[in-house]
């Protein structure tokens, strides 16, 4: 079966790709599989300077998901140039490059220096990163924010650029909205949810940074009610995640609206889960009577063309 | 580094909470190194998202089977000790770096470990035994949670402190190794934050390694979650992937 | 153990309830145990009228939770009154009546008649209710409507009035904040997060309704974070819920801000479940070195009267 | 209702994706009627919240067992096909009404079943045969499905029929009724509800009983998940305790 998608500019010769974070520059799960399977690959947020993150803990498990507040360690924009990035440049997956800043010119600069890598096939903005005080987030949960920091991206890059959108608001149509005005590409939904657990015995937050974004298959059905809803209001290709970790998931994430998919936490559970979704996915969509993803795609009972 | 299922062998209680669990494996005894540990996948479906790093603390190359050691402390290794003979745990491994013992000839040696600490220094210990002489100072809450020590005789001078002296010398291993004047080549360290931190301050003369542990997600360096300060490389040393094992001169606790 | 709280006006033995919406009108579960072990019970929602609810399937399971979208179904006001309350005199356990409605009228209308009833010990006025177009639900996300409708409802209780805050929100302290200044003698939080579930065969939401309120273990973090943020804002009295299901969970909910809980979800797996916790609770509470629940309030590191 | 931790004696698989488990009970044998169900808990920890219903297909008073027949639809059932002798399996029941039997002596009863709607009819069929007469209709997706003809034909005239005429009747269970020139008493049916409403229709003339199904939160009449219309009482039947049984004349599917 072709399992190939197409995200507006970005084609991938099928719809799953690791999630932001979970899976570093790729280097270490080479040792397990061969990435040139991988549909795309979305690398660790990279900012203007290196960061070294939040003070340890830095995740907890929680019921089916996890706390993370990593505080977007990353050796800055020019390291993973320097230092990642060719590694990457031995394999034909394309590789999303995710742009994170406390700024508005820092998402520029990160952005700018990103887009112009060869190797780097579209620009992922997390604007949406709940564990750092300057990570952003402002930009994610205000529409006007969201509008400015998309557009001044897009000024900057030649390559496409998804919205990376917060579940934290009360109204995610709304930032979606304001993102596809200011000229996004494409959306990826969800990022993680504040979440917080506290340690009876200290008494204290297990995470050092005290709240975590919660992922895993816990908030699977907050992410697909999200792209569902957004679904509804546009065209703009989805990067579809949120506790994906079945090939089944994978069909539900595309019928509720997304267009590809990113697996994150499963990936700690199972670091073969990327590949064994690739390998899986067509005989599951056989067994739901899809005989292409574009099936998937014309059987979401609401898509904005046919009924809104 | 692999992902197997593992057949349990034997899985028993040899202190209080403390389980000794043996598991065949048909690669990781010819690769592992004493220190590495191996990432153990919790329960069935999906409610335990994260594994669980438990340290390697004995190989049998010759009959393919690994040994853990590891005390009950929240869902996931109660969960471990209710495992059966013949049931299958899924674990990847071996992972981190291991002590680099290979040098080490005709020398004098400090072992020192507490608690849950403890399993890693075992194979060490019975590897340095061979061209070395060892010492062995171990620390426990009390006397139900010793274990091992017969073990350890076997192939170092052992000490045994516990906190409350129910056992053994009553007090701290650094108490225990305060009233040594042997004059040691290296240490090798594995236990809590705190006494880590107290042998590191104790032997400063020497240079010495310490296994550190630090909450986990991916445990092969790609997530960053469980970095450590490290004098030379500020925030980039990764536990799981630099460390276990890192050199007590540079770790800053 | 002296298990005792005091909620503001409203005295309970012991800090644990069934939530409500999840324990019916009690009578059910009192073929399980005697109800009068409760420290309180928050019975089903009360509308103006009666309501028949959504089409099924109402409920789906999903990892570490659930969701449903009942509806508001119950016999509406005079009907909980008439044919529901004369069981509950036979108990001495206060009774926590919440109240639903479409407009602020039926808020109101429905809050007077049940303060009025001796059994009802408090109001819990739910505004956050995702499962009905006309739920309130606009009442909980939107502040100045949440000003509103607690204050109508305070001008006609003479009970306690305890308001239900939703989690669909970008900022719970604000709608915290607000209510607070309308009079709210304490808040009970939190109620479900809006999800979705589809079901492959039919490519259809498992749930008529479409969307439906995340409940259980799953949003245990979300809770914590939510109740431990509003902590740090205020003094008013916190009932606190969402994915309860040990003693353990109960101390880390006070531990976060809460005073006593509720239980939903968890019935539904053990319907022993509160009980189990009432005669856990003393010991579990003694496993982690503390002798009575007022400690617990004590060694929160974040109540407002100390470090904020 | 009781709740109860059970002894699985036997599981075993009786036809295509569909086991039948037989369970110790102490208390449900004595006290269930035909038609009840039982509410089944899935898993160990957190991850599954919401229990399965499952109908009794027969009870053994004397030995103290209950058995059940169900289909792997999902992960419930799926866990539960994993159980072996000797597993444990936490039980709330016996719950919802059963059918009401008694009043019936000589009379010309007519059972249709479908699928896994066919467990219920099972016991009912049993105590039904003791003082009438009992033809028994059972509609299968096709021949690797279908299970229980024998233990049927014990009480009851038994025709069998296959959606794809793979075995017995081709075509559904009201093809099979059609050809009955038979005067029926009553009928009690369970199964999909296009087959229900196929046989409400069909049967219109006579007072019978319908077992429906729905997705079920707390099982006991708590939680109203799983109301059903109900001609007489608008919205206001629930299928776990009003039911599962209703009769078919004031049932709107
Ligand atoms: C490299 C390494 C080697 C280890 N070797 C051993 C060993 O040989 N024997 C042994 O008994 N223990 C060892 N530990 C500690 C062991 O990993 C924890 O005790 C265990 O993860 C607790 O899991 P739990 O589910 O029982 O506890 P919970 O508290 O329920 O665990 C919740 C989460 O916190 C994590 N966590 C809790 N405590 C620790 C900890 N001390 N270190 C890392 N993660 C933790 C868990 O992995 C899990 O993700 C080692 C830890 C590391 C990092
Ligand atoms: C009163 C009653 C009696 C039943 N008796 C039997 C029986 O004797 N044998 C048998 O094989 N099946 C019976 N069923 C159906 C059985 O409950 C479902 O097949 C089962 O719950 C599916 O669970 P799962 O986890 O395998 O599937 P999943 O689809 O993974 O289940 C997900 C959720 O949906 C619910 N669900 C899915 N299908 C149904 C259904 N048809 N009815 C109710 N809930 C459902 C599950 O309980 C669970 O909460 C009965 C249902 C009811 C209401
Ligand atoms: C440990 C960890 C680190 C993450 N780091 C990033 C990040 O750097 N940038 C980003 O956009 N999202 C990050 N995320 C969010 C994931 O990319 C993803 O949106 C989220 O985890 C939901 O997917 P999942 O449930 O499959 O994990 C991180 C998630 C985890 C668990
Ligand atoms: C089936 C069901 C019905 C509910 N009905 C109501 C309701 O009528 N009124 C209300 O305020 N909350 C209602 N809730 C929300 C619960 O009271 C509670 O806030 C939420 O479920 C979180 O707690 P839990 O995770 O312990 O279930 C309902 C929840 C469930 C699961
Ligand atoms: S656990 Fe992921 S980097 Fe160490
Ligand atoms: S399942 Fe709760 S009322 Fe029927």
């Amino acid at each position: 079966m072709n399992l190939a998608v197409s995200l507006g500019g970005l084609e991938l010769k099928n719809p799953i790709m690791p999630a932001s974070g979970c899976f570093g520059f790729g280097k270490e799960f080479s040792q397990f599989y061969d990435l040139n399977t991988l549909g795309a690959i979305a690398i660790k947020a990279a900012t203007g300077e290196a960061r070294y993150g939040n003070t340890t803990p830095r995740v907890a498990e929680t019921s089916s998901g996890m706390l993370n507040a990593i505080g977007l360690q990353n050796p800055g924009v020019d390291g993973i140039i320097e230092h990642e990035l060719p590694f990457l440049e031995n394999y034909e997956t394309p590789i999303i490059a995710n742009i994170a800043g406390s700024t508005l010119e820092e998402y520029v600069h990160v952005a700018e220096k990103m887009a112009k890598e060869q190797v780097i096939k579209a620009l992922e903005l997390n604007i949406s990163c709940p564990n750092v005080k300057e990570g952003g987030v402002q930009f994610g949960t205000d529409p006007q924010l969201a509008y400015e920091v998309t557009s001044a991206v897009k000024s900057v890059s030649s390559k496409p650029v998804f919205v990376k959108l917060s579940p934290n608001v009360t109204n995610v149509i709304q930032i979606a909205e304001a993102v596809e005005n200011a000229g996004a590409d494409g959306l990826a939904m969800i990022n993680t949810l504040t979440g917080m657990r506290l340690d009876l015995h200290s008494r204290q937050p297990v995470i050092a940074n005290q709240t975590g974004g919660l992922s895993g298959p816990a908030i699977k059905p907050i992410a697909i009610r999200m792209i569902h809803e957004v679904r509804k209001q546009t065209n703009l290709p989805i990067i579809g995640m949120g506790g994906i970790s079945s090939a089944e998931d994978v069909i539900e994430f595309l019928l509720a609206g997304a267009d590809a998919v990113a697996v994150g936490t499963a990936n700690f559970k199972d670091p073969f889960i990327c590949q064994k979704l690739i390998n899986e996915l067509p005989n599951t969509l056989g067994n739901y009577q899809f005989n292409s993803i574009q099936e998937v795609r014309e059987s979401r009972c609401h898509n904005p063309s046919i009924s809104l | 580094m692999i992902q197997e299922q593992m057949t349990v062998i034997k899985n028993r209680l040899i202190a209080l909470d403390t389980f000794e669990m043996v598991l065949t494996s048909e690669t990781i005894p010819q690769r592992a190194n004493s220190g590495q540990f191996i990432h153990v996948e919790i329960g069935e479906g999906n409610e335990h998202m994260l594994r669980r790093p438990i340290s390697i603390a004995d190989l049998d190359e010759e009959k393919g089977l690994i040994t853990i050691i590891y005390k009950v402390m929240g869902e996931g290794t109660k969960w471990l000790s209710k495992r059966e003979e013949f049931n299958v745990v899924n674990v990847l491994g071996p992972l981190g770096n291991g002590f680099d013992l290979d040098h080490h000839v005709g020398d004098n040696i400090l072992i020192v470990g507490g608690g849950v600490g403890v399993p890693p220094l075992y194979h060490v210990t019975k590897r340095l035994s061979q061209h070395n002489n060892v010492t062995a100072v171990l620390g426990f809450q009390s006397k139900e949670f010793v274990f091992y020590e017969q073990q350890f005789s076997q192939y170092a001078t052992t000490y045994i402190a516990t906190d409350d002296g129910s056992y053994g010398h009553s007090g701290i291993v650094t108490d225990v190794i305060n009233q040594f004047d042997e004059p040691f080549t290296t240490f090798y360290a594995c236990g809590p934050n705190g006494m880590l931190k107290a042998v590191q301050n104790q032997l400063t003369h020497l240079e010495g390694y310490l296994s550190l542990e630090e909450r986990m997600g991916c445990g092969i360096g790609a997530c960053f979650a469980c970095v450590c300060e490290y004098r030379s490389k500020k925030g980039y040393v990764k536990i799981c992937q630099d460390g276990p094992v890192l050199k007590a001169s540079e770790v800053l606790l």
